[in-house]
């Protein structure tokens, strides 16, 4: 008889690369978060942004089993689940400084950074906007006969959004390879769930569309692959869509607007000790998948890559004036 | 349906009349056989047929999986023939009324339309939503709107409004292969209107407005059922010597500048007739087209816009066909124009 | 020790007269629809309608705890909530017919039939148009310190609409005094609750909003105003929203358009077999409120207010042409 | 703020100046002094004091059953209003963005604009809502958008746009004191603009436009933010002898007729400078409004108009100036307009 292996989900299931790839994406996500934040202290950006501080778990380990074919939809707040579906730092700083070598040649910014060849059909700047388009991606995918699916990311204040309803009914009643996965960091702007939603946790909304739910710590990285990894098999293998929320927390304010005036130090702060990405590094190395000195290396690598991707972005062009109504429709 | 609306049509002389709604079943059919990734989605047009019975027994023919039923939930069914349309299939999304593309405004226009923009031409969405628009069915004021002039406002969408049969299947199969979001209104009252229809597959061209009656003494810009009335205004005005250009708009976005402009410079004078409410109309943007056009000197008279009454349309059926623009305020309009009455 | 009362909730609820009043309403539903049937066959009145043979004991019994300053949101198929909340059928056929003394001055006809006074805001060309005005009516009783409820009638069909969703979010969140009532007919159109519904009863959503959720049989005149009666108890005592389903049936098509290719001869005759109006009649002769020729008086009665309406209608005049724009704005 | 803007203020010499912002939250304050049935509803309006800052601290001083945070329910929360206006309350709905109005086009447009007319006049819908809108804050294409042309065609609605502090406040008293729904426009870059606002309560008159600079060469109305464009663009264009009367449309329905009228009759020209999408825009009723009227023979030159580029918003920030007006390309416009080289 074999011992069971009592290892946490992702460590028993994934092979070393991929988990260092992970840790690598996580810290990609974290130094992009902090690259922009100073970009824009700096006035290198304008506009807002929405940074993912401190929910790199989610993004990444949501995305653990996808391939370039499966989609995600993603949100506002949503650099982080570009660079877990496999996207470009440089083309994505290219994208913010408002270049023609960014994702959206410009055209974009942070709220609609999209790399549709790794699957990401775009963040949105409209909050529910997703759900709905995530679910049209999985339709695609059944009636082409193939085995894709979608991940719709949305946050908890999105889940009070009608499209959310009529999203989550469609994909129940047409049983459709979509995962819905709440980012529940406890806000909608300043607007708590207590004070905005019906339910405790967004996963009870579940039984409404008859789908699974499952609410799970969504700062442990492992917790989060492993329901991921459930609701992606059932929905590859034809069985539909299942709700998964992942409970985490943004660091950093809503926007740059945001004054804060919601939230206590204190809460932040415990928030802050439970930090994802030194989580899932503890755990790595408590699992000799990892050392010290190569989980350094797997930081400083990231730090390179966005710093490079800075640059990237800063010496690249900026589209011409001239072009200001291209791409509106298809060029023949 | 007036004669004159066969005129244009290059196909050889072919005896076969369709309705309007069969015309617009025949291009579905046609594209659906062609393409397997062309799909239908809308409620209630599978075992009904439609609000409007104009997707009648299509389920039989291509079943469930192409011909789909939605939830009443338009904001995600539009949605979702947006993320269709993004991946891979070519939804055709009908609006049981056009009125009810107010609830997913938001899909239409802060999504499909802006897609491709927003992502640097890195995606297309080619979906087509077909909306069953206007006034006449005693259907009161949430189901008889003419909202078609908000769509012309937003860059990204094309917007077609058929006023033949032949030209319903041809644009629906041109809004087809186009690879951006179209927009077809169909008028309730033309969908059991019969006119020729050629077979087989061919495309009306979008952004062409066409001249449906040629004339010397004013031009009367004029769409969907509107074109009809016109048609038979102009008729009548024939009595009075007055002879008017007809010109079928077709297209709300983009609009034909080039064919109004050079009928505006022969006969001097422009009237522009349409269902929708007359101020922010149709009207508006065909008005101050011309008049900052260079055609703004062959003017001589004003610009005549002949819309909607200034309220929701009425219930009561006299007080409904008093809202919108009919055949005898049409002539009469035209009347005052020519005279210089206005 | 006194005996428990075993006999049905409305018969020991409700006086005598209260009962008889209610068989005269439920009377006049199914004799105005079968009127405006008919008068919609004989060309008087054009458009198209919606009607509510089948269903009146859902809109009857969920009246009867409802006074004038008690607020109700009623739908397309909405004459019968609009006689049940105290509507005269007079000014309702005048309206149908167009008629400056209809109860809309015949601007809004059979879709829009409202009487203000008696706190009916109105039918809805809409689904799901009256879920959040319900919300707002009963904002209004909360924040001015009334005692009002408000009834929001809506269909099957139309819980899929978001609409629903934020309505039912909203009134929990703030514990408003509403009651959600869901005529679940079976079918939105022609579409069955199972292919456009992820769940089988609608009150099965109630969970999703921290809500109680019943379902009742429709056509029991005393099951649906035992369930209603519970609900507008808890939203008067401020304890916030409930969610009643009253499973229903219409005898007739979905509207003049239906050619009723979805569902079967057997399965309508089935339910006309339930009939509610035959069923409530029953209950109060077996009960002793009424006797066989009192009932039939009552009838005979409806049938004459009925073409009494008719008349009132006719000879009404219509609006005049000139006046298309009179009501868009305040006069003043 | 060019001073020009406050010289219509008919209010005795006040020094007094607040931002645009706080002139708004001054109306509010003080029509919820006054009426205990205003309340205020929107996203994030409470502590946060909205995505804007316009309704900061006023949770503190109306307690948060007067000050309501919504859930992100646009169209429920627009509808939620809609209900309590219609049964006793005054709402006052903060849209975040007026991006996101296209959620609830719904509830405003086939409910609260109609409700009046449907029910005969048995029914009034004081409802206010108040719509941030207009670009150049980096926020990309589904944040910055002017959609107030498609209200514009909506009968049963006001829509106003206030271009300074003092109408900021006096339009929202005004919308208060009005039966029935306002939708008012305000600008997101005017936010911090500051001028002189009058104390206590006035109401600025809805549907008047104002004469903001006098002048005889060229009419130029522009509203919102387009009005100190065109402003400053006027100053520009004394240099060249041109005087430009420009006038602060202030109200796009109703359009005060009049004003302009009397304007273009004293200058034969007209431009309308406008920051939505041109086509379907502001301006082309303007435009067509003036082409049917009998100014229409007081033209001299074709009407011009000036607005988004046809495009959605772009981030990049010089193509997101480039696309709309700004003070160069008003100028250079009326520059050309005035030789006539259009
Ligand atoms: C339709 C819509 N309403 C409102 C907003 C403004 N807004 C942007 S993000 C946000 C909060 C979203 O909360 P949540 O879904 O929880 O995501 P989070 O920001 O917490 O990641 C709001 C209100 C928007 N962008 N779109
Ligand atoms: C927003 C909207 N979508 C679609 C329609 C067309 N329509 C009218 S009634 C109806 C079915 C409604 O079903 P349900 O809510 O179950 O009510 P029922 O007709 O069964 O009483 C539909 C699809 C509409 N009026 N409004
Ligand atoms: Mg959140
Ligand atoms: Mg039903």
């Amino acid at each position: 008889m074999t011992q069971p292996d009592n290892r946490p989900f992702a460590i028993r299931t994934y092979a070393p690369d991929q988990l260092r790839e992970a840790l690598k994406r996580m810290y990609l996500i974290r130094r992009f978060e902090e690259g922009a934040e100073d970009s824009y202290m700096r006035g290198l950006i304008h506009g807002t942004m929405h940074l993912s501080i401190g929910q790199e778990a989610s993004a990444m380990a949501s995305c653990m089993e996808l391939t370039d074919d499966d989609k995600i939809t993603s949100t506002h707040r949503g650099h982080g689940h570009c660079i877990a579906k496999g996207a470009e730092v440089g083309r994505m700083f290219a994208e913010f400084f408002g270049k023609e070598t960014g994702y959206c040649h410009g055209r974009g910014g942070s709220m609609h950074i999209a790399d549709v060849k790794t699957g990401n059909l775009g963040a949105n700047g409209i909050v529910g906007g997703g759900l709905p388009i995530a679910v049209g991606a999985a339709l695609s995918a059944k009636r082409l006969g193939k085995s894709d699916v979608t991940i719709c990311f949305f946050g908890d204040g999105a889940n009070n959004e009608g499209a959310f309803h009529e999203a989550l009914n469609m994909a129940s009643v047409w049983k459709l390879p979509v995962v819905f996965i709440c980012e529940n960091n406890g806000y909608g702007m300043s607007t708590s769930i207590a004070r905005s939603t019906s339910v405790k946790h967004i996963a009870d909304r579940a039984v409404a569309y008859s789908m699974p739910g499952v609410t799970v710590d969504g700062n442990d990285f492992s917790a989060v692959a492993e329901a991921v990894h459930h609701a992606v098999a059932r929905a590859r293998a034809g069985e539909g869509p299942s709700l998964v929320e992942n409970l985490t927390y943004r660091w950093r304010g809503h926007s740059k607007s945001d004054r804060n005036r919601y939230r206590t130090k204190e809460e932040i702060e415990e928030w802050m000790t439970r930090d994802p990405i030194a989580r899932f590094r503890a755990e790595l190395i408590a699992h000799g998948v990892l050392d010290e000195a190569s989980a350094d290396a797997i930081e400083a690598a990231a730090i390179a890559d966005m710093e490079a991707g800075i640059e990237f972005a800063k010496a690249s062009p900026a589209p011409s004036i001239s072009d200001v109504t291209r791409y509106v429709y298809a060029e023949n | 349906m007036n004669a004159m609306t066969d005129k244009p049509s290059s196909q050889p002389q072919n005896l076969r009349t369709l309705s309007y709604s069969e015309a617009i079943r025949e291009a579905m059919a046609i594209a659906m056989e062609a393409d397997p990734t062309v799909i239908l989605m809308g409620e209630d047009i599978g075992v009904y047929g439609g609000a409007f019975q104009v997707t009648l027994d299509l389920v039989d023919r291509f079943g469930t999986d192409r011909v789909m039923d939605t939830p009443i939930s338009e904001l995600g069914g539009a949605g979702v023939a947006v993320g269709a349309a993004l991946t891979g299939l070519k939804p055709i999304f009908e609006f049981q009324f056009s009125d009810f593309a107010m609830l997913a405004m938001e899909q239409i226009v802060n999504q499909a339309a802006k897609l491709r923009y927003m992502l640097g031409g890195e995606a297309s969405v080619p979906v087509v939503f077909r909306l069953p628009a206007g006034s006449g069915t005693g259907a009161a004021a949430q189901h008889s709107q003419s909202i078609e002039a908000w769509f012309g406002h937003v860059p990204g969408l094309k917007v077609l409004q058929p006023a033949t049969p032949e030209d319903a299947k041809g644009m629906l199969l041109a809004a087809l292969a186009d690879p951006d979001p179209v927009m077809i209104f169909e008028h309730k009252l033309l969908y059991k209107m019969k006119g020729h229809v050629p077979e087989g597959s061919y495309l009306t061209p979008v952004g062409k407005a066409l001249v449906r009656r040629e004339g010397t003494d004013v031009t009367i810009v004029a769409g969907s059922i509107m074109l009809h009335r016109a048609l038979e205004a102009a008729e009548q005005l024939t009595k009075d010597g007055i002879n008017a250009e007809v010109i079928d708009l077709r297209c709300i976005r983009p609009i034909d500048h080039e064919t109004i402009l050079a009928s505006v410079r022969k006969t001097g004078k422009l009237m522009v007739v349409y269902e929708g409410v007359k101020a922010f109309g149709v009207g508006a943007e065909i008005s101050a087209m011309v008049a900052e056009s260079d055609a703004f000197d062959f003017l001589d008279a004003p610009i005549l816009r002949l819309g909607a009454a200034d309220a929701p349309v009425p219930y009561n059926p006299d007080l409904e066909r008093a809202s919108v623009p009919q055949v005898d305020s049409i002539e009469a309009a035209a009347r005052r124009l020519t005279r210089r009455e206005v």
